[in-house]
């Protein structure tokens, strides 16, 4: 099922994917180093729905997002997209996907206008008009006037914002933010709260994991460290069965 | 008898080839043996130090490895 | 296919306005080519006879010496994640970063290299050689380098482990390089050399840009 | 090393092999320097010097055994991501290094009576010599992490890119070898093997694999053991 590619000409969310298309996880596990970070996690997330993920830090919210990004693969458990695992078509789950993380991926010799447009180029190749998917992008976060900046002059507020504007300027069906918020003043979490409502209203999914506050109606919680698993306790379990097998 | 460790002439390179393949495996093996004693013994005391409390807490709670950390997370998931 | 494109043009972009790094390569090139004259000695006999060979040691070193920079920058503000989500192949993405690198490092050594021909008194009949053997070899090494460049990301010291595991895979390219050089200065038959080379660079362009893309993937995860 | 892949059944094996592979060790290593340096006549053109040969050609073949033996454990590690797989890659690596390097040095101590010179740009030893700097290559790279997992995969891909290039140098590096090489009067392994030279050679062989058998399932318990450390302090830190 392939999603339909979200044309120029819809000004403001994509084109809602089929109602059908629902995001699942089952039994996920992630192992990041040689900790067990978290396992045995279940979740789905159908169109218009969204996951807010709580936890102190180290719980595994970072490496859950990019786990859904498919930037890490899971030790254990699958990952669907309408039934089909998303391990194996990696290109088709990076063009449904947009994943937000802790850096900007900001080029500080580039303009702010030619670092989006790379990413519309690269994320969204079908993109007709580019400038115009950029200036939209541009112009959902009130920043037109950086356009011309180079890279090295935003403050991280701003630099934040740039990395934003991409979610609009190559539009996908599935947003991963992770703490999106940090180095937003008050009135752009409320422009990145509006853009992400109109998104989920157009059928997009969300996954988000933040420290700070975010209106997020109707989101499912999700507390990681719930999945947490402690590795040592795994290492006992074992020598109890190695010393069983010896006797 | 010393003739043949005359190796015809050729003593100065026979003998220390022979004795630099010992010297390098022995070294090899010494050096293997006594890092898995080292790591053996450092794992005993750390799971002696853990304290059996805590490993027989372990065995109840996990009796298979492949056990999951099943706290109920269906009904947070489902709703 | 304008993804590729655009990966080309921006880190054209990027090298061009980052300072002009194809300059930094194209310097120490002709720096160390100048040092051997000193070491070896001016006589024309010798110098003549080890030109190509030392032609070919110091572009390899020079093309490698910009390696680490291919991926280091992106690994560190976190494009590499966004490109190793784009909606194509990975490997089509490092051709194109690959492809880029060339154009800055290997290009310029290509210019460069008739001219340090002439320092060394290389016969006139070995220059014709000289480029085609690096127009065809420097390319291979910009691909086997960039397996190396993402297998180092994010590693101790990764400039010095670069060298040690890429020198190695570069040795084919140096032994096919030096002796087309030789045979056509000797008026021997070289072409056998160049298609030799040839089937090292087309071998380089299927598996490399895999390899590199499953040694990102790695790095990223 | 997590929890997901069980340790348990490789070491029943392991410490099922062990003995074995030891006791074969003691007796093939006695019987091969008996062998070696008693029972098998001097060479009749190089007089003694063959019996060097007894110890370089096994370590010849082991240091490469142990670089495919090296990719293959990568691959599966890569392939089917079995953690085992890069605990083997990682502990083939100093074994096969070993071997080269002892391929190296008794090549020299051969070559200084036949050639009068230490070292000698024959096609063989210089491909060992390039194979010893892709043994050091994987072994830095594996180190070069802070993460052991991250090491591992970063060197498992070496590894199969370096057994790709190694036909392609031992290719070029003959090729370079006739190109420069005068008439090679004595071939490495000298004229054709007769059965006086090859028992020792086999024998010498097993030995070296015996050897190579025991090390590696050795070192494989010392990565296991250090993974439960590791675990164990982790949980520490993360209680």
């Amino acid at each position: 099922m392939t999603v339909p590619e979200p044309s120029a000409t819809a000004p403001v969310a994509p084109i809602a994917p089929a109602a059908s298309s629902v995001f699942e996880g089952r039994g996920l596990t992630c192992i990041r180093g040689e900790r067990v970070v978290f396992a045995g996690l279940d979740f789905t997330l159908a169109p218009g729905e969204a996951l807010l993920l709580l936890g102190p830090n180290g719980s595994g919210k970072s490496s859950f997002l990019r786990l859904l990004a498919g930037l890490i693969r899971p030790a254990a458990g699958t990952l669907s997209w309408n039934g089909a695992p998303v391990r194996d078509d990696r290109e088709e789950h990076g063009a449904r996907s947009r994943y937000i993380g802790h850096l900007d991926a900001v080029k500080p010799v580039l303009s702010v206008a030619e670092n989006i447009a790379f990413w519309v180029r690269t994320w969204s190749p079908e993109t007709p008009d580019v400038p115009a998917a950029v200036q939209r992008g541009l112009g959902r976060f009130a920043i037109e006037r950086l356009s011309d900046v180079p890279g090295k002059m935003l403050s991280a507020g701003q630099k934040r914002r740039v990395n934003l504007a991409r979610l609009i300027a190559a539009p996908a069906p599935l947003w991963l933010l992770d703490e999106p918020t940090t180095a937003l003043d008050k009135a752009s979490i409320k422009v990145l709260e509006e853009a992400i409502a109109e998104h989920r209203a157009a059928g997009g999914m969300v996954a988000l994991s933040t420290h700070s506050e975010i209106a997020l109606p109707g989101a499912r919680t999700f507390h990681m460290d719930e999945f947490a698993v402690d590795s040592a306790s795994a290492w006992d379990a074992l020598d109890a069965e190695w010393e069983a097998a010896k006797t | 008898m010393a003739s043949y460790f005359d190796m015809g002439g050729y003593a100065g390179y026979v003998w220390p080839s022979y004795a630099v393949t010992a010297i390098v495996l022995v070294a090899l093996f010494v050096a293997t043996w006594r890092g898995l004693k080292n790591r053996e013994r450092t794992l005993e005391t750390l799971l002696a130090t853990r304290g059996p409390r805590r490993r027989r807490a372990a065995r109840q709670e996990a009796p298979a490895p492949e056990a999951v950390n099943t706290a109920s997370t269906t009904e947070e998931t489902s709703r | 296919m304008n993804a590729l494109l655009a990966v080309i043009r921006r880190d054209l972009r990027l090298a061009l306005r980052q300072g002009s790094d194809s300059m930094m390569v194209v310097a120490f090139f002709v720096l160390t080519v100048v040092l051997f004259p000193f070491g070896v000695g001016p006589e024309s006999g010798i110098l003549e006879r080890v030109a190509a060979g030392v032609l070919w040691v110091t572009a390899l070193l020079a093309s490698m010496l910009s390696l680490d920079r291919l991926f280091q920058t992106d690994y560190e503000d976190g494009s590499l994640d966004l490109l190793t989500m784009a909606p194509m192949p990975l490997s089509v993405i490092v051709l194109g970063k690959v492809a880029a690198h060339w154009l800055t490092t290997g290009l310029p050594l290509i210019l460069a290299a008739p001219v340090l021909a002439v320092l060394l008194n290389m016969n006139s009949e070995g220059f014709g050689v000289l480029i085609a053997a690096m127009a065809v070899g420097t390319p291979t090494l910009s691909l086997i380098g960039a397996v190396g460049a993402a297998l180092v990301l994010g590693a101790r010291r990764g400039g010095v482990l670069l060298s040690l595991l890429v020198l190695p895979l570069y040795i084919p390219v140096l032994i096919f390089g030096v002796s087309a050089i030789d045979a056509a200065v000797m008026g021997f038959e070289y072409r056998a050399q160049l298609l030799i080379m040839g089937a090292m660079l087309l071998v380089s362009l299927a598996l490399c840009p895999w390899a590199t893309g499953a040694a990102l993937r790695q790095a990223v995860e | 090393m997590h929890r997901f892949a069980n340790p348990n059944r490789f070491l029943k094996l392991a410490n099922a092999i062990l003995p074995w592979s030891n006791g074969v060790l003691v007796v093939s290593l006695l019987a091969g320097l008996a062998l070696a340096l008693v029972w098998s006549p001097g060479d009749y053109q190089q007089g003694d010097t063959v019996r060097i040969m007894y110890v370089h050609v096994p370590a010849a073949w082991m240091g490469m055994f142990a670089y495919v033996a090296m990719a293959v454990a990568s691959a599966v590690a890569l392939i089917w991501k079995h953690p085992l797989a890069d605990l083997a890659g990682r502990a083939t690596a100093p074994v096969g290094a070993a071997f080269t390097f002892v391929c190296l040095v008794t090549g020299a101590l051969w070559g200084k009576p036949m050639w009068g010179t230490w070292w000698v740009w024959d096609a063989r030893l210089t491909s060992m010599l390039i194979l010893l700097f892709l043994y050091f290559g994987y072994m830095a790279l594996h180190n070069a992490f802070d993460d052991p997992q991250r090491g591992a995969k970063a060197a498992a891909v070496l590894a199969l890119v370096g057994v790709v290039n190694v036909p392609i140098i031992k290719f070029s590096v003959d090729w370079w070898n006739t190109l420069h090489q005068p008439a090679s009067v004595v071939r490495m392994d000298g004229p054709a093997v007769d059965p006086s030279m090859l028992w020792p050679l086999l024998v010498m062989g097993l030995a070296f694999k015996a050897f190579y058998v025991s090390v590696v399932l050795l070192r494989i318990k010392a990565e296991i053991a250090d993974a439960k450390i590791r675990a164990l302090r982790m949980s520490e830190i993360h209680g």
